[in-house]
């Protein structure tokens, strides 16, 4: 179990804000491509993965990093802070 | 060093004067204040600022860190808010206290250029027209290149 | 634009809040604070700062003014003491307001690289041990270099 | 007549900030020799040109400029603002 969280404009258009999934995916790009293909809104949010960013654990990380031991996903577009 | 993520807002002026009190050791003081500016094309009601509780004190905290490593720093401040802001709002300050000025400056705007496009906030404009989400700027990441060493 | 020079404190904080307030049309501000440091090798007793009056307030306008020609600033600060300070006394301070924040710290670095080399001000070290005229640093002439076109 | 002003070591080696001077000088650097044939402490004051600045009206200028129809010039150390 590997609870996900989207925010910004991922977040809208999934529509919640955290969820936690049972997944066998083993890298992110990998759970991306499971999540996709639930449903329309997830294949929406996820269209253009270049605009996305993911976060393990809450440190940034690469679309192809494991998730063994990953206990919290994060995905959401470039920050804008400042 | 002194990381604070809120909702509320903060004084800009007892802020500043805080983190510059009693500092005898320190002859250089710079700090960086962000506005909610009003957009021409459209009238701005207000910014909505997204954060990642958690991970925003981690990004910040890393952030400040890696300035004190790179120059010699006597101290650092960020603070900066979420939630829903007006125009002519306060967004966040960073402050940063040095020997010398150049070390002050570099670090205040190394602080700048990471906090802009490395922790983790997302502004929506919410406008008489609609909503939307601030794009990241090309010229944001751009400014991270100086810094690599 | 605001220039001040004068022998009496000012408060950095009210006058950082002051020069921020209601700028809806700018969305960064610098400041820069210089604050008398305490010299490790021999206890300072007070930094005295003598200037010539009439071209202080001559140089420090054309400084900001030439400032504003290079960068698209909305306002700029800048306040200076003269006479004698006690370690920890703010000496100066200076405030530049930008639409965008490189505006705003490329103009606050111009004026202080200026504002060191070509205003007129002389700073003297009291210490118990005696007196000395604080020589120019070589590093503070060579900072000019940087905004010659 | 021409005001002469000193600040800094400058002053503090004249022994005085400011004096009215009747000179046929043409340019700062000539103004100099005269006055460091004066006395003493003028000789010392400008001993080391190059660890001089001058400004004529106010405006720094070089040891080479006219003093046609300057009112004022002043002599001094380096700048240490800031």
């Amino acid at each position: 179990m590997i609870d996900v969280l989207y925010f910004a404009w991922v977040r809208e258009r999934i529509g919640l804000p955290k969820e936690r999934i049972e997944t066998q995916a083993e890298t992110v790009a990998a759970l991306v491509e499971e999540l996709k293909g639930r449903e329309a809104r997830y294949e929406l949010a996820f269209a253009d993965s270049d605009a996305l960013r993911v976060a393990l654990d809450q440190e940034l990380s690469g679309f192809d990093a494991p998730l063994a031991g990953v206990r919290e996903v994060a995905f959401f577009p470039p920050m804008t802070g400042g | 060093m002194r990381i604070v993520v809120q909702e509320d807002r903060f004084d800009i002026g007892a802020e500043t004067a805080a983190f510059a009190a009693g500092r005898t050791d320190m002859g250089a003081i710079v700090t960086f204040t962000g506005i909610v500016r009003e957009i021409a094309e459209s009238p701005l009601e207000a910014m909505v600022i997204e954060h990642y509780p958690g991970m925003t004190e981690k990004a910040l905290t890393e952030i400040a860190q890696e300035a004190s490593r790179r120059w010699a720093l006597g101290d650092v401040l960020v603070i900066h808010r979420f939630g829903r802001l007006a125009p002519g709002e306060t967004i966040m300050m960073i402050a940063t206290a040095a020997p010398h000025r150049a070390d002050a400056f570099a670090a205040a705007e190394f602080l700048m250029d990471y906090l802009k496009s490395r922790a983790p906030f997302w502004k929506k404009e919410i406008t008489a027209t609609g909503d939307g989400w601030v794009a990241a700027k090309d010229e944001d990441e751009a400014a991270l290149d100086r810094w690599q060493a």
